[in-house]
């Protein structure tokens, strides 16, 4: 692999004992992030409980909208979650080296992300305790789910995807761990010896666990572009103006993957700060981020004019009436919200300057993921209230306090497990760091493969 | 000192100690070294600890390609398989028109396909990668080991009965081992 | 099939009129002293005009349809211990079949022809 | 009658669970408590349990006295439908009329006698005590006042009433708000007789209606509207098809909605309208004219077009066209009412129109004297007035109110007057703003729980009988009276002897009969009538001009909620205004030109002030309205009647003043200012877009292009599959559908189709509540359907005709339901198939398997599925629809879903799935007409038809080939089951938004 030239004093020891040192007894400023993240959490389950008591009315839907915050929610989620996988599987492939600094940290973002997109499918269901009739077991009825359903779809990507990515999370960490336990001591030893299952870095272990670890990726890979492609049929195969196109797979895993970089660069900067990793994790990553963000981004807008052009070229009166409404209809400011952070925003990455300033990409982040949240809110809202097909129906929706609960709910659900992660394992890869590392050696002159 | 294993791991293994001599390493061209006077030296089965995979290890070492591989491939059909008889036998066991489809319906189907194909061979590559660690530990038995491995430091374990101990450690040691150990 | 007359002809079998347990058991007193225990309770209730809360012993779920008359039409008038078993035989009545979906499916496929599985034949 | 109270609790038992009684065990709740049962004491010979039976009764919802079918289960009335026998609705009903079942378990029907005690409270009284206190009071009362007001009694109740008045020296009134003094005064002008003639819609050619809201609220809506559908639905095979309809008025009613031309005249020019029509017939002999029409000439001299037209508000040419097109269709029909007849020159308009009609020859062809219509002998408003100024001058000791609600029609003068009389007794069984200020209420049965009769017109008897126990401890007041004036026996002894003095021999067997057809029908002679002397002495005045800065207002009566009667029953509220589509409030008709003057939107509150009250209403902004002119409803802001009603929006009779009018009528047009408070409501509406912008869910064909469809043309194909999908249709959707090779796919099975009519749909929305009433869909209130969560599986798409400026002419109505697609978008995207396709066509819903993704509502292009967001059934929950005792009428045949479960019409699957058993037992196949939809059933323009597509014999598959015949969306190949037929227009060149 490409070794990166960094400052002398970064050696392998460095990085293991920089990188451990994040585990250490956790500030106060930790626990009221935490602290914030389970009050969060609180109110989601609060929310729910009033939902499953009083039904889904107390949530804003409104004739024809019947699909909104909760599903903008779960495409939402499900997009953070796809950067992670990119990072960590098809970087892995293009073997570039800067990937190794940030993939962990993405990875179990993934992972929490899937955790709690997944939640939402079963609470905007109308009779939630009934969610297990969408799973093929055998029942005394003998009726099985419907395959033809994109939701059924939905339910084998996400759960392929979340058992893959929660692996590959596992499989990265172990040598890791193994690496903290050796300096470990106390509980966390024994934690750590439990959860390193034995590794010690023999060659037979390295033998097949980088085999393996190629294939794992060279499966993710597939995976990760075929989630989201899946989750954008649940609107492509609908007949509403607005949801039934072609460009949506594409257009979605750029959205996905974009949105996710967002998330990355919005949770590194804070953990890089507080761990005082900047050596590790420099600005030549988050710079490398940016791009990712700038194609992405650039894809993403690419895609928002293709959807009006087709919509005036295709000639169908619904399209065309669809995307007008969208437009410059009442939902205009959500629009143009989403057209503006990200279409516009990422443009800014063009410059250098930008890219590699730590607090604009900060910002800029938030933003592509506000944008981001706004993009799924008006395909799905927008395009549902907009008179599809049928003149005499139309809504004027509105979320409610229910809406915005759950939806807070899945912040603090998120926040909280990726708190914990990040306090209780190494959230940067020691041992794929040091790869790209200059190795000791006595005769400086034998240079590497 | 040998590392404690935890426990489900012993009951697994519980192989009794193997004798032999560690080198502890600092530099990653003394342990490449090292390798290739042992293999000249006609030993086989030791055992190189580093903290990160290098191919000049591997190199050195000389080992043929893990067979993980074949895990992968063969949970990847089983699980295609899985997905095809799932979509279509259930869909056949009570038959159901829906917006005028066939019953059996392939191109919906292929999406579960897919995603039962990556599921299973994501699972039993995982598996691949156990199984056959777990084999070589077996084979190797409980050995020796130092913490440092897994931060900045590369070892290499040989095992050899009181015979042979003292060669090995010499031959350690001209290869540039900062500590030989023997257990 | 007396008491419960309708079965034959409406979806519904129908909780026998007092008039119709009196009708014969004003002579039948039953043989067994528990038999003539009940048996009384029935002549009491018609004494004071006050109907006798039965305990309902088959209740299907309220959301699936099952049409007596149709049944019995096919499966013909002595049919009823298909599923209510031998009541006549009973003590004091009990379920004996689950009258669960599976239950019914399997059924409806067992005859010849197979009888529907259509959904919406039993659930509107 | 021990057994009543043990039926009851029989009932309560099968009404809340039980197999029968789908009712209110909401489909996935757990398994069923253990339930008690318990049974007849005697069974009723003619119930069989978990079957319907109907006995035949007599609507009493309004006078026109529609005959009744009522379904009977279990002994519980769960629907009303129309009886095919009685001659007036020919077993057709309206909203109205079915909703009469709310009203008999509504849940704020008074349950017992009530008397007034020292403090203004109401305390419990049995009913002996009640009748021995009002006995005294009667005697007290004894020729100081006793005045018995009751509504529109042309009945044998009436009769007794008015016998045993005499007894007690008392006087009776009976009294309709929307009376029609007008027309017994123009007819008296005209040809000298003060009763109301019959009018047959059914073979009138050319139909002008001055201002008759005949398809809604005048005399007879539902016997009119079956009339008026079949002159004016287009029939290929009629010559004569079809009969044009102009609607002259102010304001575009859902009769107006109907018309092929709409002449906005000034108000209370209506008349002079008329005049200039009659004469350009007389002086261009357009018609042969009755001799003694001559006279008419001199009067009719000065109504040339030319010199009205200005007056008017219209052009000349318009008038000369009118008035040719009516006389040469050799069979035009002109009638006055509504708004036309409630001006103060009311009398004389209808003079006007009378006279149109005589020079045309249509007196004695199409508008009969003889069989008169009884409602005409109501006493006038003047009589009420009289009555209000006696009352207040304590001339009236004791008053007794019947059936009539004035404390609410007249809220100042009434209300004030009621305080002066000595003591006052209401019969009523709701706690209306009359009964509240009553000292004594005496709840009266429903008129579904007791005996009586109504004569609607002269010859035709409808008989009323019990068709339930009473729900509560009423009684009828008939009853009640027989047994104050000291008479024996019942109310049904006093009726049964009536008949049986006229019907002497085997009377048994004849009233048997009668009963059976609801009643005894009869022809009565026609009278010819003649021009009266005076005819020629009527002077013809114009309305005033209101005062600058006055805005015209006009108060008509809501369609469903009518005078306010109808306010106390969920489903009328519910039911959106045919024209506004505004639902549970009332509402002001602005002209957008007004509107735009006054810088108001949609939603904004206007404070209108008369002269005699102010009130205040949201803005709805129309242009079915004239720019002059303000038009508000009645049957909102009770202050009383129950929890549907009370304090709802606000009451428009506050505006009208008391007086009556020179034929002693009273005037619904009145002077007004009217200002912008500022505040602002979302209205409860369910319109959508207004335009239909070509989207083809309706289609509109011009009569000529209509006549010239010949049979195999299919104009709308091209909307069928455009060029561009033709080819993927063909290779792949096609290859597909042949693949299902199940059911209906193979044709081994039937389709189940509709046909809808949309030259014969009115939107009158009968429809839409019969399906509320037979599928138990649940009333969500106006909080919730203010967020458009309504559940009308049934809704009705009103699109406006609009002329070449763009002002509208009429409307398409066009009732949207599920079109039961054969590639249904909502299907395959449901998880759990809940949403399918039944072998026999149909998209299933199978409730207890849906888990509520919604998914299939958000691919359904007609957007006809609907979703429960709260548990409406449940028991004293914030939304419960069916508080006890409503909860009786749920069809114990259909499912009450539960909440987060998705529903949609499945075409009456419970009726049909009913006629395919009742078919087995008989050893037979299902016919054609064996199974009826609610709709179809009710649908007073009969515009619905149900059946077998794959029959080739049926009925709805010769319409499907109709050349008017196209499918809503249908270039989405989804093969809907619902073919509708092109509305045809009088007009050749129609356009809709």
């Amino acid at each position: 692999m490409a070794e990166q030239t960094s400052p002398v004093r970064v050696t392998y020891d460095y990085v293991t004992r920089t990188i451990a040192r994040t585990l250490g007894t956790p500030s106060r400023g930790y626990f009221l992030l935490l602290g914030a993240a389970v009050a969060l959490l609180g109110v989601g389950v609060i929310t729910l409980l009033f939902l499953l008591r009083y039904g889904l009315g107390l949530a804003g839907y409104s004739h024809p909208v019947y699909w909104a915050v909760f599903i903008t929610c779960f495409v939402f989620w499900v997009g953070i979650a796809h950067s992670g996988t990119l990072i960590s599987a098809i970087l892995f492939l293009f073997r570039s080296g800067w990937r190794t600094a940030v993939y962990r940290t993405a990875e179990a973002m993934t992972v929490f992300a899937v955790m709690t997109a997944g939640l939402f499918p079963l609470i905007h269901i109308g009779r939630q305790w009934y969610f297990y009739w969408l799973i093929p077991y055998p029942n005394e009825r003998g009726l099985w789910p419907n395959f033809k359903s994109p939701l059924i779809w939905d339910e084998f990507a996400i759960g392929t995807y979340f058992t893959v990515s929660t692996l590959f999370l596992i499989m990265g960490l172990i040598p890791d761990i193994a690496a903290v336990r050796d300096l470990a001591t106390g509980w966390r030893k024994k934690l750590y010896a439990l959860t390193s299952i034995g590794w010690t870095g023999s060659n037979e272990q390295w033998r097949h666990y980088t085999r393996g670890y190629l294939y794992l990726a060279a499966l993710a890979t597939p995976l990760v572009l075929s989630v989201h492609s899946v989750v954008s049929w649940d609107f492509a195969m609908a007949l509403v103006p607005g949801w039934h196109a072609t460009i949506f797979a594409p257009y979605f895993v750029a959205g996905a993957i974009y949105s996710g970089c967002g998330m990355v660069i919005t949770l590194l900067t804070p953990i890089r700060r507080l761990f005082g990793l900047e050596e590790i994790i420099t600005v030549k990553h988050f710079e490398n981020l940016a791009k990712l963000c700038l194609l992405t981004g650039s894809i993403v807008g690419y895609a928002y004019v293709c959807e009006y052009f087709i919509a005036w070229y295709g000639g169908n009166p619904n399209e065309r009436a669809a995307f007008w409404y969208r437009a410059f209809g009442p939902y205009w400011w959500a629009t143009w919200t989403m057209i503006i952070c990200n279409a516009f925003l990422p443009l800014l990455l063009w410059i250098k300057k930008v890219r590699t300033n730590i607090t604009a990409l900060f910002v800029i982040s938030i933003f592509v993921n506000i944008g981001m949240w706004f993009e799924r809110y008006v395909i799905i809202v927008v395009s549902l209230a907009g008179e599809p097909y049928e003149p005499w129906a139309n809504a004027v929706y509105n979320p409610t306090w229910a809406d915005w609960g759950i939806m807070a709910g899945s912040f603090g659900w998120f926040f909280m497990w990726f708190l914990l992660f990040v306090k209780n394992f190494p959230a940067v890869s020691i041992s794929e760091v040091k790869e790209v590392l200059a190795p000791p050696r006595s005769k400086a002159s034998k240079a590497h493969v | 000192m040998a590392l404690t294993l935890p426990k489900p791991l012993i009951d697994l293994l519980n192989a009794p100690p193997t004798p032999g001599v560690l080198g502890v390493f600092s530099q990653l061209d003394g342990t490449t070294d090292a390798i290739k006077k042992l293999r000249a030296a006609g030993h086989t089965d030791f055992t190189v600890y580093s903290p990160i995979p290098r191919h000049e290890i591997e190199g050195a070492l000389g080992q043929a390609v893990s067979p993980v591989r074949m895990f992968t491939l063969v949970g990847g059909i089983a699980g295609c398989s899985v997905g095809a008889w799932l979509t279509l036998w259930m869909s056949a066991d009570w038959p159901i028109v829906v917006g005028g489809k066939p019953v059996g319906s392939i191109p919906p189907y292929v999406v579960i396909m897919f995603e039962m194909t990556i599921l299973f061979g994501a699972l039993s590559t995982i598996l691949g990668i156990l199984f056959n660690t777990l084999f070589a530990a077996r084979r190797a038995g409980t050995i020796l080991y130092d913490p440092r491995f897994t931060n900045d430091r590369f070892g290499i374990f040989v095992p050899a009965g009181a015979d042979k101990v003292a060669k090995a450690e010499s031959l350690l040691r001209d290869a540039g081992a900062e500590e030989v150990r023997r257990g | 099939m007396y008491c419960h007359y309708s079965a034959a002809v409406s979806s519904e079998p129908g909780i026998p009129a007092l008039q119709t347990c009196i009708g014969c058991h004003q002579l039948i007193g039953g043989s067994t002293p528990s038999h003539q225990a009940e048996i009384k309770k029935v002549r009491d209730a018609w004494r004071e005009r006050k109907p006798p809360e039965w305990v309902r012993v088959h209740a299907l779920p309220g959301f699936v349809r099952f049409p007596h008359m149709r049944h019995i039409k096919a499966l013909g008038a002595q049919s009823c211990a298909t599923c209510h078993g031998e009541v006549q035989r009973m003590p004091q009545v009990t379920q004996v079949s689950t009258l669960r979906m599976g239950w019914c499916v399997r059924c409806h496929l067992a005859q010849t022809p197979p009888v529907t599985r259509d959904c919406s034949v039993c659930h509107y | 009658m021990t057994e009543s109270v043990d039926r009851r609790r029989f009932l309560k038992v099968l009404g809340v669970t039980g197999a029968g009684a789908a009712a209110l065990s909401a489909c996935g709740i757990g398994p069923e408590p253990t339930e008690r049962l318990i049974p007849y004491l005697v069974q009723p010979e003619d119930q069989i349990p978990g079957t319907a039976t109907y006995y035949a009764t007599t609507c009493r919802e309004c006078a026109a006295g529609c005959g009744l079918r009522v379904r009977i289960r279990e002994g519980r009335a769960v629907k009303l439908e129309g009886n095919p026998d009685s001659p007036i609705n020919r077993g057709r009903l309206c909203a109205r009329g079915q909703a009469g079942l709310q009203g008999l378990y509504n849940p704020d029907r008074i349950q017992h006698p009530l008397v007034r005690n020292a403090n203004g409270t109401f305390d419990d009284i049995d009913w002996d005590g009640a009748i021995q206190r009002l006995a005294a009071k009667l005697r007290e009362a004894q020729g100081k006042g006793i005045v018995f007001l009751t509504g529109a009694e042309q009945s044998s109740f009436g009769d007794l009433v008015d016998e045993w008045m005499k007894q007690v020296g008392g006087r009776r009134l009976s009294y309709e708000p929307f009376g029609f003094e007008a027309l017994r005064a123009g007819n008296r002008m005209t040809f000298g007789t003060a009763s109301l003639p019959s009018y047959d819609f059914g073979n009138a050619k050319y139909l002008v209606s001055f201002g008759a809201d005949f398809l809604d609220t005048w005399l007879s809506p539902v016997e009119f509207q079956n009339g008026f559908s079949q002159a004016h639905a287009f029939d290929a095979g009629r010559p004569a098809s079809m009969a044009k309809f102009v609607f002259v008025g102010p304001r575009m009613s859902l009769t107006g909605m109907n018309a092929d031309e709409w002449v906005a005249a000034r108000p209370g020019t209506e008349g002079t309208l008329a005049l200039a029509m009659a004469q350009v017939i007389l002086s261009q002999h357009l018609a042969r004219v009755p001799a003694d029409a001559s006279r008419l000439v001199s009067v009719l001299g000065a109504y040339s077009p030319s010199a009205v037209a200005q007056a008017i508000g219209i052009d000349a040419d318009t008038i000369v066209r009118l008035a040719r097109e009516f006389a040469r269709s050799g069979g035009g029909l002109a009638v006055a009412g509504g708004m036309a007849t409630q001006y103060a020159n009311g009398a004389e308009i209808v003079a006007a129109v009378n006279i149109l009609n005589y020079v045309a020859g249509s007196v004695g062809s199409l508008i009969k004297f003889g069989a008169d219509l009884a409602i005409g002998s109501t006493n006038t408003f003047a009589d009420l007035t009289a009555l209000t100024s006696d009352m207040t001058n304590g001339r009236v000791a004791l008053l007794f109110v019947h059936g009539t609600n004035p404390a609410h029609t007249l809220p100042g003068a009434f209300q004030q007057a009621l305080g002066k009389v000595g003591y006052k007794v209401s019969f009523s069984s709701f706690m209306d703003e009359t009964a509240a200020a009553c000292d004594m209420i005496l709840p009266d049965h429903h008129a579904l729980e007791q005996w009586g009769d109504s004569r609607p017109r002269a010859g035709v008897t409808a008989l009323q009988q019990p068709v339930v126990q009473p729900v509560f401890d009423t009684r009828p007041s008939g009853d009640v009276i027989l047994k104050l004036s000291g008479k024996t026996g019942t109310f049904q002894d006093y009726l049964q002897g009536k008949w049986r003095t006229r019907h002497p021999k085997d009377f048994d067997q004849y009233w048997f009969d009668s009963l059976e057809k609801g009643g005894i029908y009869g022809e009565a002679p026609t009278r010819t009538v003649r021009l009266a002397e005076g005819v020629a002495k009527i002077g013809f005045g114009a309305l005033a001009a209101p005062a600058v800065p006055d805005q015209q207002v006009i108060v008509f009566p809501h369609p469903a909620l009518h005078d306010g009667r109808g306010a106390n029953k969920p489903w009328l509220q519910e039911l959106p205004d045919p024209v506004s589509k505004i639902a549970w409030h009332s509402w002001v008709e602005v002209h957008p030109d007004t509107a735009a003057k006054w810088g108001l939107a949609t939603g904004d509150f206007l404070l209108l002030k008369s002269s005699f009250g102010a009130q205040k209403f949201p803005a709805w902004i129309t242009r079915s309205v004239r720019p002059d002119v303000l038009a508000v409803p009645t049957g909102q802001g009770h202050t009383a009647y129950g929890r549907y009603a009370k304090d709802r929006s606000a009451n428009a009779f506050e505006l009208l003043g008391g007086e009556a009018t020179t034929y002693g009528g009273r005037s619904f047009i009145v002077g007004a200012t009217a200002t912008k408070t500022g505040e602002h409501r979302r209205i409860v509406t369910t319109e959508g877009s207004p335009r239909e912008r070509g989207r083809g869910t309706v289609e509109v064909l011009g009569l000529a292009r209509a006549k010239a469809l010949h049979p195999g043309e299919a104009p709308f194909h091209h909307e069928e599959t455009p060029e561009y999908a033709s080819d993927a249709v063909a290779w792949w959707a096609e290859r597909q559908h042949e693949q299902a090779e199940i059911g209906n796919y193979k044709g081994e099975q039937p389709r189940w189709g509709l046909a809808i009519d949309l030259s014969k749909c009115t939107g009158c929305a009968a429809c839409v509540t019969a399906c509320y009433a037979e599928n138990n869909i649940a009333t969500v209130g106006e909080e919730l359907m203010q967020r458009g969560r309504e559940m009308s599986w049934m809704r009705l798409e009103r699109y406006w005709l609009t002329d070449e400026h763009g002002e509208p002419q009429g409307a398409v109505n066009s009732p949207m339901l599920c079109q039961q697609c054969g590639n249904a978008p909502c299907e395959p995207v449901c998880p759990v198939y809940a949403a399918y396709h039944t072998p026999d066509g149909l998209n299933g819903q199978v409730y207890n398997r849906c888990v509520g993704t919604r998914y299939c509502s958000n691919n359904c292009p007609y957007k006809v599925r609907y979703f429960n967001w709260y548990n409406y059934a449940e028991r004293g929950g914030q939304y419960e629809a069916f508080p006890e005792p409503l909860s009786m009428l749920l069809n114990p045949d259909v499912t009450v879903r539960e909440k987060g479960v998705m529903e949609k019409c499945t075409f009456c699957v419970q009726r049909i799935r009913g006629a395919q058993n009742q078919a087995r037992l008989e050893n037979r196949a299902v016919k054609d007409g064996d199974i009826v939809t609610a709709c179809q059933q009710t649908c007073p323009s009969e515009a619905i038809i149900f059946g077998d597509l794959n029959d080739k014999r049926s009925q709805v598959y010769e319409l499907a080939g109709n050349p008017r015949g196209y499918h809503v969306l249908a270039g989405l190949n989804t093969k809907p089951a619902i073919t509708y037929l092109a509305r045809v227009v009088a007009q050749d060149t129609p356009s809709h938004g």
